[in-house]
């Protein structure tokens, strides 16, 4: 056991860590929001030139072969920054789908051009009745000799605007919540049949509702096995929650150092406020928060890459729970001890809390996994 | 003692539900239930709706348009305003600067300016923070210098809500910066229209725009508007804040939002089970009706205390009102967050209107906005902790 | 709506505090304990001649005909002092139990012993695996003639070693979770076949194990239908949590009086603690949730006189979780700010404590009674 | 990084856990997990096994017994301990005077009190709380006064924990009053059979007798007993309580414990359903579970940087540890009061033994009182309120 980064590592994060200290100060973050995609091309690149959207690939695929502390480290400068590119959709959720369950020709093709900042990807799977249940898939997949025609409505797809593919999944066997008998499929954002409706989300990210109406997908663009796509999806979400964790710590520890920043500065009653006691005591459990969390990310990351699926998923549940508790407390008590300024636009707090607010969300949220966790048995069962 | 309602008090409530039932109009209802902001429009027609019936002010003296009922049925009137739910008349008027001109105005103030109030039409806001005070009211800092038969004022108001709509502010201004803080303060009215006066909106990060920074540059005010005498605004100023804690629980506003949720959490499901039935959730809602149940109780002990108080000393402990009743209304708001689920995301700015199509189920949109927005409600009017500090030195002695 | 004391009720009140303040402080308290029934037979007498054990009877039976907010003005006194005596076994469980469901002669009979202070009684109900479901009886009751053959185990019959007579339940017909087919027997304590082994609780009152074998009882001490005394359990049941509550609510109360004294006087670090302002806003929290609680109690007293059973049973839960979660909260703070004195037997403080909390596991704790709540529909539905 | 164990300490594990579930006598085990405190005879058994295999003072210098473990299988070891569950080591030696004697002591001391005490010859007890001190340990006020080769010892120590088996005490005592309240603090190592000191009980809520007052009346106390140089027992103090912390989120006795809920809620029904199967008990469990691993995480953290941190300053994060770890110490005796439901009323003092018939399942009489006797965690060892006040000044830089 180990908690030190490695030196490349070190040096992943220092690269990391200059970038947005160089290029994603608040204002201009809030700059690249009102461009046209609701992000930076020019940053998008920038990652590119860093090698971050190579990062999990392997070698062979272009890639650097990194894991999940890689991830991790990325991640939590990401949220430290409020970054609005689509990385959580091309890279983790995108491509990490297409790495964990594409043919070798499939990941061949377009793991590269992901690598290379060529392509966004997004990920069409939530639907208007399926809540947070992964297996839950109403969009059906008809075959048709060797393609197969999609028609439904998958929404809130992530990034999904300005993506040149979505990988989306529906049903070719069973019924709307069985386990098997879900595909995954790689569909081109332009085809016919397909029509999206971007809008931005809470946190200033931009979403898209993605209707498909006897949308032709042929077999090269198949990923894996027809009606057994569920445990990749669940293992690639898996793998985005430990990286949206990383994501929420790195905005939690922002919101700290800002609340703790301005109660040192703020002065009411002729005295900073941060000498009342009780305002000390709240930043002190807003730390215990954030720190519990951190933990809870790192094991997130550790278990992500857990062979026993049912152990891998009652982890990242856990994780996910203490992340959307941690992420609640300190979000609402960073705007609170900011008092009025915390409520507004103008000041980075709040969009981080909207930030953490919306990652509790994202597939599934703390009570969600608690039920989860609770129903398989919870976390120390032997 | 006797802890339940009298038959005519009952009767009273059913009185009340009725009208609010018939007369508040449909398309300002649905707003409510569903979570938007009433338009100014909507809240002139609503409260020339209520003064026409004679109940746009019922709390104020009976000359000047009260009804003079008893605490317990103005607290029940209230209730089932919040619960049709109703739009609440515009507080800078009728629960904060209408008092204060009935009582430390004078004659003249009073005939200018209360039918005014109660029938909306003018819309006032209210001038108290300022961006260096926060909690610590009484250090502002924007001036009014005596000159001839007018003040001129200079300086900075933050956080007023509504101003954007406003035809009037009343204001706290130093005008006398060599005594003690809280001293050298009066109470001014003053007509936005007057030239110096500028109104810069604030962004809240529901994405609403409700408050505003308000700028005075060599704003010059009749003395005439001065309410009460000079120097002694603190003492209005406190009178008001007294006033606006007792109705700040807000117990009908919960009611009716924790109605919503119970409705809504029947017709979302996962999978075959609505999410009411699910043991967690309808646990977890139980658990806020037991606080606001408990809530209401302590509000009408404080009501039923009423009688026997000193005028315009808030019983401190309505700070409990204050902070139980923010908990709640955040609680219900987070209730509602997990309806929703993922359908949270999607961000429709208000002002756009509801003609697109909607991404997700239609009443999903303003549960995040509602819940960020509610955030809000802890800090201001004496955030939580201010309140605390009030219960441990009024109440426990500290 | 008037929540003032009327001049009887406030009469009542100065009477029993006037009593308590003379002969219950707590040292008198603990030498109660010691006595040979775990309580004072003096104070018994006590009561009896201030007329609160006739207090809730009707006139016709020896009583004063008194209501709830009686029953609420002794119990809270009782709370604050931490009275040991079978008031609640005797007149609220035992003679409501009679009062509601006994037939005029038998009310005749026992109604002015008990007012007189001549009977003590106790309610044997609880079993092994009843937990806190008034309808799990598995105490069987066999018609033998006019008779009934009781068998079976009653637990934490509270002042069951020191009663006279058991008001038992037993099941005459159905099955152990059925709510009908309950019957309600008047069983004399010294009765062939009933054997009791007495023991102190974790609060220092006293309890018994009732054995039952074979326990002959003739048809005038069968309480009301024989096959239908739920009903008349659940009401008493829900009148006892009332009367709890408002214990409750004493007792509370007293500990944040001792508490904030205790800080006030208490010197650290060259002040009195309670200069701090964390120890400041605790105690605030504590007064929030006594007066939460308060208020609750109160609805209790009102709602436990409410016609229409499933509208009592809801508020009376809703009154209970309140209870003890204001009854956790305040006394864990309690004992926490009182630091190690709150933690001996000598000081007052951790005997309240112990109070509040077996009142949480009295008649269904916090969580059983919001699971039932929510069941019942929670308390806004129309 | 690797946040995985690696072979070798999984090896390791598999060692500990072997040795802990055969060496460990069947009557302790049980008395641990049925919740009852161990012995005096208990605890000597169970030492002097751990002794005879080594690993009674694995933290200690390997020439003193120690056993030279990395700080990883340190806390893989007490982990493994504390889940068997058997009693820990006796504190106040192992932990507490064992190292501030091979760290301040002499060799004379050395040679005679460390092997004593690894092999539980010397019960000690520690003298630092007074009455009136509580959190303000320093301005303690029992004294020595230097009479030729003693110590005159004068004074009173409150909350000794177990003094009525001790054989030794280790003391603060104040030797020079005319300086800062720290700097005129000495360490002293003190007989208790020296005639003048007297032991008198503390009963605890639980009904149990575990503290003590310790009086000392003109207790002459050879100056060899002098750890150190005198007036700097207060250095020697921090450096014992900054070794204390570090243990205090005693992650294996909650993991125990949350078996042992999980089992008994498994056997205790309502109606025909397990408790373990009620969705709201299953998750509230599910959720200090999810707190506990996150602790151990943090744990793991504060472990893994000890290597980099100078020896004998105390990580402020482990203030994390006794914060949480009490706190889900404390949540898991709320579940078991949950799980025993009403027989948690029935009293059986721990003196009396288990002699007679239970009432109630035979496993439910320990719950409240250990529920009563664990509100004490918060409490001891710098309160929880103590511990935010470091984490906010050393860490957060108030």
């Amino acid at each position: 056991m180990d908690f030190d980064l490695s030196e490349e590592q070190r040096l992943l994060k220092d690269s990391v860590d200059r970038l947005m200290a160089d290029r994603y100060g608040f204002e201009n973050r809030q700059r690249y929001a009102k461009e046209p995609e609701g992000w930076s091309r020019d940053l998008w690149s920038a990652y590119a030139e860093l090698g971050l959207l190579a990062l999990p690939f392997d070698e062979a695929h272009g890639g650097f072969g990194g894991g999940p502390v890689e991830t991790m480290t990325i991640m939590e400068a990401f949220g430290r920054s409020l970054t609005l590119e689509p990385y959580l959709a091309t890279v983790i959720l995108g491509g990490g789908l297409l790495k964990q369950g594409g043919s070798e020709e499939q990941k061949a093709t377009y793991l590269p051009q992901i690598a290379s900042g060529d392509l966004r990807l997004a990920f069409g799977h939530t639907e208007r009745q399926s809540r947070y249940d992964l297996f839950h898939v109403g969009t059906s997949a008809q075959r048709d000799g060797g393609s197969f025609i999609l028609n439904g409505q998958k929404s809130v797809v992530l990034h999904g605007d300005s993506a040149d593919k979505i990988l989306v999944t529906a049903r070719v066997a069973g019924s709307r919540r069985d386990r098997d008998g879900i595909g995954l499929f790689l569909v081109d954002a332009n085809a016919p049949g397909v029509s999206r409706r971007g809008y931005p989300t809470q946190d200033g990210q931009r979403a898209a509702e993605v209707t498909l109406e006897s949308v032709r997908v042929d077999s090269g663009n198949v990923i894996g096995n027809p009606e057994g796509a569920l445990p990749v999806v669940e293992k690639v979400t898996d793998i985005a929650i430990a990286a949206l964790a990383a994501e929420a710590i790195g905005a939690m520890d922002e919101m700290l150092k800002l609340t703790v920043d301005y109660l040192k500065t703020r002065k009411q009653f002729n005295t900073t406020i941060g000498s009342f006691q009780v305002l000390q005591h709240r930043s002190s459990e807003m730390f215990i928060a954030l720190e519990q969390g951190r933990s809870m990310a790192m094991f997130a990351a550790m278990m992500a890459q857990e062979q026993n699926p049912e152990e891998r998923r009652k982890a990242i549940s856990a994780a996910k729970v203490q992340i959307g508790r941690s992420g609640r407390f300190v979000g609402q008590q960073a705007v609170q001890l900011h008092g009025g300024v915390g409520m507004t636009m103008e000041y980075k707090v709040g969009h981080l809390f909207k930030r953490v607010t919306m990652i509790d969300t994202l597939f599934g949220d703390a009570d969600h996994h608690l039920s989860n966790l609770a129903e398989a048995g919870g976390l120390m069962a032997a | 003692m006797d802890l339940r309602f009298t038959d005519e008090e009952l009767a009273f409530r059913d009185e009340v539900r009725e009208f609010f039932r018939t007369a508040l109009p449909d398309s300002i209802r649905r707003k409510m239930i569903e979570g938007h902001h009433p338009s100014k429009d909507d809240l002139v027609t609503w409260s020339r709706i209520l003064n026409t019936k004679g109940w746009a002010v019922p709390h104020w003296p009976v000359e000047w348009g009260g009804t003079g009922w008893s605490p317990v049925k103005q607290y029940i009137f209230r209730d089932e305003l919040q619960q049709a739910p109703a739009p609440e008349p515009l507080a800078f008027g009728v629960s904060m600067v209408g008092p204060v001109i009935y009582t430390f105005g004078n004659e003249d103030q009073k005939r200018r300016f209360l039918p005014r109030i109660a029938n909306l039409d003018d819309w006032w806001c209210q001038g108290f923070s300022e961006p260096g005070a926060g909690s610590d009211l009484a250090s502002l800092k924007t001036t009014a210098k005596r000159d001839g038969e007018y003040y001129i004022v200079n300086g900075q108001k933050t956080w007023t809500t509504l101003a954007q709509h406003a035809d009037w502010i009343f204001c706290l201004v130093r005008t006398d910066s060599t005594v003690k803080k809280q001293e050298g303060i009066s109470f001014l009215l003053i007509d936005m229209k007057t030239s110096g006066i500028t109104v810069r909106p604030i962004q809240t990060i529901d994405g609403g725009h409700e408050v505003n920074e308000v700028f005075f540059d060599d704003v010059r005010v009749p003395v005439e508007n001065l309410v009460g005498q000079e120097n002694k605004g603190w003492d209005y100023a406190k009178f008001l804040l007294g006033n606006e804690r007792v109705g700040i629980a807000r117990i009908g506003i919960s009611k009716a939002r924790l109605k919503r949720v119970r409705e809504l959490a029947s017709l979302e499901r996962i999978g075959d089970v609505p999410l009411i039935d699910i043991p967690r959730f309808r646990e977890k809602l139980a658990a806020v009706e037991v606080e606001l149940k408990a809530l209401e109780m302590t509000q009408l002990r404080v009501v039923a205390a009423e009688s026997r108080r000193e005028k315009g000393k808030p019983d401190p402990a309505s700070s409990i009102l204050k902070i139980k009743g923010s908990e709640i209304q955040q609680a219900t708001t987070e209730l509602l967050m997990e309806v929703v689920g993922p359908f949270a995301m999607p961000y429709h700015p208000e002002e756009e209107g509801r003609n697109e199509p909607t991404d997700g189920p239609d009443w999903a949109s303003t549960a995040a906005p509602t819940y960020f927005n509610w955030r809000k409600i802890s800090i201001y009017g004496g955030s939580n902790e201010i309140q605390k500090n009030i219960i441990a030195k009024a109440i426990l002695g500290f």
